[in-house]
């Protein structure tokens, strides 16, 4: 098999003096789904926090794309082609749609493919389009989590961390939401990795997974598998 | 570990502080054996810096002069503390003075820090010479340890009366003050006797120190359109400022100003605006050979701010009456000052049982970019 | 009627250079939540640069307005770089740190660039070239000088200028993202720590600019000249809404226009009182100034 | 290594360059025409110690000071372990004790700066019941200094009342104002606070400045009666005026006593803990069934409370106020006080006075640079210890600033 894209090495990192997450080891090869479920506190957030530079790892080791990036500062990453769309969207409340988008090509300079990628984003959520003036505060939540998956394919990533793209959003649009995920990865081969808690969703969309419990990897396998073992059903699918 | 360091901390800083003292009190006891130590005061730092520091190069100036005279009595050392013009630094400088066995202190420049400050200073018997605070309460609380070398508030209204109704002929005058002890109580002084004089004062306000824009108080003044305009502010650093706007608005009253504006820097600052501006300040005669030395002393500071000379006269006067009896004894040197009796670099130096040495104010008027003495309220005549 | 125009044309000038220091205080606050003690020192130092290089091209024998114009630019700079410098210094190292602890800093840095001005200054005023703009003229009996001229001119100018920057820029984008969701930005690729250097920058240059119009328009600068001007400023950029650009210039021009008022009409030696009190009623009703922060998007 | 060492160096020219940049301009540029040396002299000093203490910060680094460091570290916790084992009261009692024989061994001039010390002492343990216990940012705390002192100053001037019977007068006074300004700012949060709570702090200032008929203005209130006592002289009682400074200073050492203790059992009182809750988070606060209106107003009036006495006791031992000592710099350096001891922690506050007053009072000898070298310490002080120099156990963040 060819090289992951990223790899985590017994990543741990920590708030303060506690500890989230303990000696992570994940990885994730290109043109994958692969999904990250797991209870809330688990530490899901916190493995992508720690990718991203946010939180600064205290141990282990993050690569991607055959280069170590752990300790790089976050606003590095997505010229490189790695993006995250975080938990709880973090719209940028009082700039405009087109703004925020602007904001996703901020490390761009080729005005012409940025036009035409605004384009494309609009082709694939028509609403942003109609909204584009509106500040990225007044829209509802579904919006919102548009804007915010928009926003990062401004950046034309390679490697895209969703995290919770569901949380709270009507049946309807976590469809539509889904259904833009799995057309990003096939038609443009953006490698995603996918947190999640309603394990279901994530693990039908996926072709692997990870389960994470209280800060560490408890059991790692194909979607499939994953889908069809009785601990996960019993524990994450409700049964 | 914490804890001790901080502990450890609190130790160091106190025995910063006693140690600080300790050494300093070593170093003057030897300084007392071995000469007098006078002490200036004044603000060093903040918004009337600049005169107190003409007010330390004055002391320092006379020191240099006195300092071969003094003989075995000698060397006289300079002790120079900020009061900042505030009241709580000015004490606090009084008691530190009194720590450093200091045996006269020359100062302070507001009346408002000279007041507290003379308090402790005079308890212990140290003498307080003011070159500055005019305030007639500073010599009027009955210290036998307070004297004043400049001039008195309510000498220098009278004679700013007297040129306002019998030079310029004037019938009425608009009065603006910036609050100080000083600058305020003049311009009372001057309201009251201008209305007993036959002068209608049509207006008197009020700015607040530290103010720059004067546009609002001014456009009254030109509606008002005064014979003439009496600006009493504290220093000439507000004063500038002032002068500037009057030149820009067209205000075309007659300006009489007092003595804390004289500094040199008010011509530099108002330029062409500060150009027929009249002053009341102290008369001082510079040809007299007095003034020529008190000249050649301070050259190296720059020149003489409006204190300079007051200042340089006080810790002259202070230290001939040193010499004369022959000790620092407070009693005896204040016996020797009352006696005192010479020509200073200001003006003739003789001072009176209250500790006044009697003012002798007379109208300066800005020329060409210099001060220069225009009447006389003595005799009623123009300076040739 | 005439007083009443003249005094509107004072509290214009006034508050125009309110606004311009207001502005700083105001993007400091929007993009770090901290009250930029330090602020009215870096406006003292443009006024002091501006009165150095004033002077010295002057007698050089260029032109005034070119002395103007050139000293108005490099002092601009000089003074974004004291911003970045201060910033770097006192500020970077405790951006984790809460947030008194910065305000603290900040204090302590006012302090000590008020008594560094002082120490390479003096502590006597220094005097503007007074050969530069002289003289007005009057519409009716108000008098306008052309030095007022000037001020409004530049000010108008510059707010204009920051304006496009803040809100058609790339840069400005960033600056507002940076201020919305610091983490956020850093996702999307933008350096936070650079836009809040930028920010201290432009700052600076506007605090510099309204520094050389103050020293021009009365004549001096002092070392201690940034401290009265930086609490109204202050003021004005909490009334109008702490972190909104548009508040802090209309700010600036109330807190200028109460304080010429209430001197023209009332009484001068409670001016300051009349500007705190509006200021306190209006957050009284208005608990987020006059533009506050969820009305619009004008926060940098 | 090397490579944090080159980054560090490469810095360090940065740096120095920047500098350099910052410095010429107001040393070099004159009107006669443009000069290096002056600025090039003190650039060069400068750098020099920069470097000086960049080596010497490498080389620890590096551990080559190991042998020096570690057995003082060592010697350093033995004696916090010694520390530790020493009672509280016992330690209490020490720093007590050396506080009251204190007068006993120091000359006048110390005496007066501790004076001021105890005087700060108070005033920063009362802006800490705002600030530190219930969060509320104060930036006009010297107005109740103020209200407190013209409150004895004018009462001892026209009306002879005594230091004694003024000191509740002052202090309901001061609480009275601590109300007034409090009420309408229970509305606002943050910083709108701190601009209301200074532009109440510079009212009250122009106002006592203007008020020429009542507070005789700028002039300021002379003659105030310094504290008076009734002495047993072996025949009869007799009045005497304690004014000398020692006599001063076991007053306000007594007053700053009283004040520690209140405002320790205040820390531990249901209100202290109210306080605590409304600094916390206001809004869970209010859920809990705290009022958090009246838990503010009184956080306000407690410390009014203090700065009354503070103020009471200054005015006595000046004979003298006047409206400069109220100006907004010192509430900042009341605020300065309490945030560099550490907030809500009251050795921190007491260190943080001592650490203020006195060191302006140290660096006396360095005349005109002292503001300077005193800003700057200030700054680096917040930069080293950002948490205070003694921080509260129990702190957290001010609910503002979760946003």
């Amino acid at each position: 098999m060819t090289e992951p894209i990223l790899e985590l090495k017994n990543v741990t990192s920590a708030y303060g003096r506690i500890k989230a997450i303990r000696d992570i080891s994940l990885k994730v090869y290109p043109g994958e789904v692969v999904s990250i479920i797991g209870a809330n506190g688990a530490g899901k957030s916190t493995t992508l926090m720690s990718i991203c530079g946010v939180l600064k790892p205290e141990a282990g080791e993050v690569w991607y794309d055959g280069k170590r990036i752990d300790g790089l500062a976050s606003d590095l990453l997505p010229s490189r082609g790695l993006c995250q769309v975080p938990e709880g969207r973090r719209i940028f409340p009082r700039l405009t749609v087109e703004e925020n988008l602007d904001m996703g090509a901020f490390f761009r300079r080729d005005q012409a493919n940025i036009e035409h990628d605004k384009n494309r984003v609009f082709q694939m959520f028509p609403i942003l389009l109609e909204r584009r003036k509106q500040h990225g505060g007044t829209l509802s939540g579904g919006e919102q989590q548009m804007l915010a998956m928009g926003r990062a394919l401004m950046s034309r990533p390679r490697l895209l961390l969703l995290d919770e793209p569901s949380l709270g959003l009507a049946p309807l649009i976590v469809q539509q939401i889904f259904r833009i995920i799995r057309e990003i990865n096939e038609t443009d081969g953006v490698t995603v990795v996918l947190v999640e808690q309603n394990a279901n969703l994530a693990l039908k969309s996926s072709s692997r997974g990870y389960v994470l419990e209280t800060g560490s990897v408890v059991m790692e396998d194909d979607a499939q598998a994953l889908l069809a073992n009785p601990d996960i059903r019993k524990a994450y699918l409700g049964e | 570990m914490k804890r001790a360091l901080y502990l450890l901390s609190v130790l160091l800083l106190a025995s910063f502080v006693v140690a600080g003292c300790g050494k300093k009190d070593e170093k003057k006891a030897e300084a007392s054996k071995a000469g007098i130590t006078i002490g200036s005061l004044g603000p060093l730092t903040g918004q009337y810096a600049a005169d107190g520091n003409d007010i330390k190069n004055g002391v320092l100036a006379a020191i240099e002069v006195m300092n071969p005279e003094m003989g075995a009595q000698g060397p006289v050392n300079l002790q120079a503390e900020d009061d900042a013009c505030d009241p709580r630094q000015a004490v606090a400088a009084a008691n530190k003075l009194i720590n450093e066995k200091a045996t006269a202190v020359i100062g302070a420049y507001c009346s408002s820090a000279t007041i507290p400050a003379s308090e402790p200073l005079i308890a212990a018997k140290i003498f307080m010479i003011t070159p500055a605070s005019t305030n007639e309460k500073v010599t009027e609380r009955g210290m036998p340890y307070m004297f004043r070398t400049c001039g008195r508030d309510d000498d220098q209204s009278k004679a700013a009366v007297k040129f306002m109704t019998d030079q310029l002929k004037s019938k009425t005058i608009y009065i603006v003050d910036d609050k100080t002890t000083y600058s305020q109580g003049l311009a009372d002084n001057i309201e009251k006797l201008a209305a007993s004089s036959g002068l209608k004062v049509l207006g008197h306000e009020h700015v607040n120190q530290g103010d720059k824009d004067y546009s609002a108080v001014l456009t009254k003044v030109k509606a008002a359109k005064p014979d003439v305009f009496y600006v009493s502010l504290q220093n000439s650093a507000s004063a500038a400022p002032m002068l500037i706007q009057i030149g820009r608005m067209g205000i075309k009253s007659k300006i009489l100003a007092q003595d804390a504006v004289y500094h040199p820097q008010l011509i530099e600052l108002a330029k062409k605006d500060a150009e027929g501006v009249f002053l009341t300040f102290g008369y001082t005669d510079k040809t007299t050979p007095a003034y020529q030395k008190f000249a050649d002393a301070y050259k190296k500071y720059g020149e003489p701010g409006a204190y300079s000379a007051y200042a340089y006269d006080s810790t002259i006067a202070y230290l001939k009456a040193v010499k004369a009896a022959g000790s620092t004894d407070p009693e005896k040197v204040k016996a020797e000052m009352m006696k005192l009796d010479f020509d200073g670099a200001s003006k003739h130096m003789k001072y009176r049982e209250n500790g006044d040495s009697g003012s002798n104010y007379v109208i300066q008027v800005i020329k060409d970019g210099k001060f220069t003495n225009y009447w006389n309220p003595e005799n009623g005549e123009l300076f040739k | 009627m005439d007083f009443f125009f003249q005094q509107l044309v004072n509290g214009i000038t006034l508050g125009g250079v309110y606004a311009l220091v207001a502005l700083g205080y105001t993007m400091v606050y929007g993009i770090i939540q901290l009250i930029n003690f330090a602020h009215g020192e870096i406006f003292a130092a443009g006024g002091y640069m501006g009165v150095i290089l004033i002077s010295w091209l002057f007698a050089q024998g260029y032109p005034p307005f070119l002395c103007l114009g050139v000293a108005l630019l490099l002092a601009m700079g000089y003074c974004a770089l004291l911003a970045m410098a201060l910033e770097k210094l006192a500020y970077k190292p405790l951006r984790q740190s809460s947030r008194l602890s910065v305000l603290l800093s900040a204090l302590g840095m006012s302090i000590f660039l008020q008594n560094g001005l002082m120490l390479t200054q003096g502590v006597y005023d220094r005097a503007y070239p007074g050969e530069m703009v002289q003289g007005g003229f009057e519409v009716g009996t108000v008098m306008i000088s052309y030095m007022q001229i000037i001020i409004v001119a530049v000010t108008v100018l510059l707010l204009v200028a920051l304006n496009l920057l803040v809100f058609k820029t790339r840069i400005g984008k960033a600056m507002r993202a940076t201020a919305q969701d610091k983490t956020m930005s850093g996702l999307v690729g933008i350096n936070s720590g650079r836009i809040i250097s930028i920010t201290f920058a432009i700052g600076a240059a506007l605090a510099a600019a309204a520094g050389i119009m103050v020293g021009l328009y009365y004549g001096s600068v002092r070392y201690d000249m940034g401290f009265v001007p930086g609490i109204k400023a202050f003021s004005a950029a909490v009334l109008g809404g702490i972190g909104n650009i548009t508040g802090a210039m209309l700010g600036g021009l109330i807190i200028g226009m109460i304080e010429v008022f209430a001197a023209g009409y009332i009484s001068s030696e409670y001016k300051d009182v009349f500007a705190f009190i509006i200021l306190i009623a209006v957050l009284y009703f208005m608990p987020t100034g006059i533009m506050g922060e969820n009305v619009d998007d004008t926060r940098v | 290594m090397t490579i944090r060492a080159s980054k560090l160096w490469f810095g360090y020219a940065v740096a120095m360059a920047w500098f350099y940049v910052l410095l010429w301009p107001l040393l070099g540029i004159k009107a006669a025409g443009l000069e290096f040396a002056a600025s090039f002299a003190i650039w060069s000093k400068v750098a020099v110690a920069a470097a000086i203490c960049l080596v010497l910060y490498q080389v620890k680094q590096a551990g080559a000071f190991n042998f020096l460091t570690k057995p003082t570290e060592r010697v350093g916790e033995a004696a916090s372990a010694a520390f530790r084992r020493v009672p509280t009261w016992l330690s209490l009692a020490v720093v007590l004790a050396l506080a009251v024989i204190f007068p006993l061994f120091t000359e006048r001039y110390a005496h007066d700066v501790a004076i001021s010390i105890l005087v700060y002492i108070i005033l920063g343990l009362g802006l800490n019941i705002v600030v530190g216990m219930a969060g509320l940012l104060d930036l006009g705390y010297i107005a109740f200094f103020g209200v407190g002192a013209y409150t004895y100053a004018l009462l001892s001037v026209h009306f002879g009342l005594s230091f004694w019977l003024c000191l509740p007068i002052a202090a309901s006074f001061s609480a009275l104002a601590g109300c007034l300004i409090g009420y309408p700012t229970l509305r606002m949060r943050g910083d709108y606070l701190a601009i209301v709570t200074l532009g109440f702090g510079e009212i009250v200032r122009i106002v006592i400045n203007n008020w020429m008929s009542l507070t005789n203005g700028p002039n300021g209130v002379l003659g105030i009666k310094p504290p008076g006592a009734y002495w047993f002289n072996g025949a009869s009682l007799e009045h005497v005026w304690l004014n000398h400074l020692e006599q001063l200073y076991y007053i306000i050492l007594a007053l700053a006593v009283f004040t520690v203790l209140a405002v320790y059992r205040l820390n531990y009182s249901r209100i202290g803990r109210a306080f605590e809750a409304v600094r916390e988070d206001q809004t869970a606060a209010e859920l809990m069934g705290v009022n958090t209106l009246r838990i503010k107003l009184l956080a306000y009036a407690l410390g009014a409370v203090f700065g009354g006495l503070a103020g009471t006791f200054f005015a006595a031992r000046m004979q003298f106020v006047s409206p400069e000592s109220f100006t907004f710099i010192e509430s900042a350096m009341v605020l300065a006080m309490v945030v560099l001891g550490g907030m809500g922690s009251i050795p921190g506050v007491i260190l943080g006075a001592v650490a203020l007053i006195a060191l302006p009072e140290v660096f006396r000898g360095f005349e005109l640079y002292r503001m300077f070298v005193f800003g700057g310490v200030m700054a680096a002080m917040m930069i080293f210890r950002p948490k205070g120099l003694w921080p509260a156990k129990r702190l957290g963040a001010r609910s503002e600033e979760r946003e």
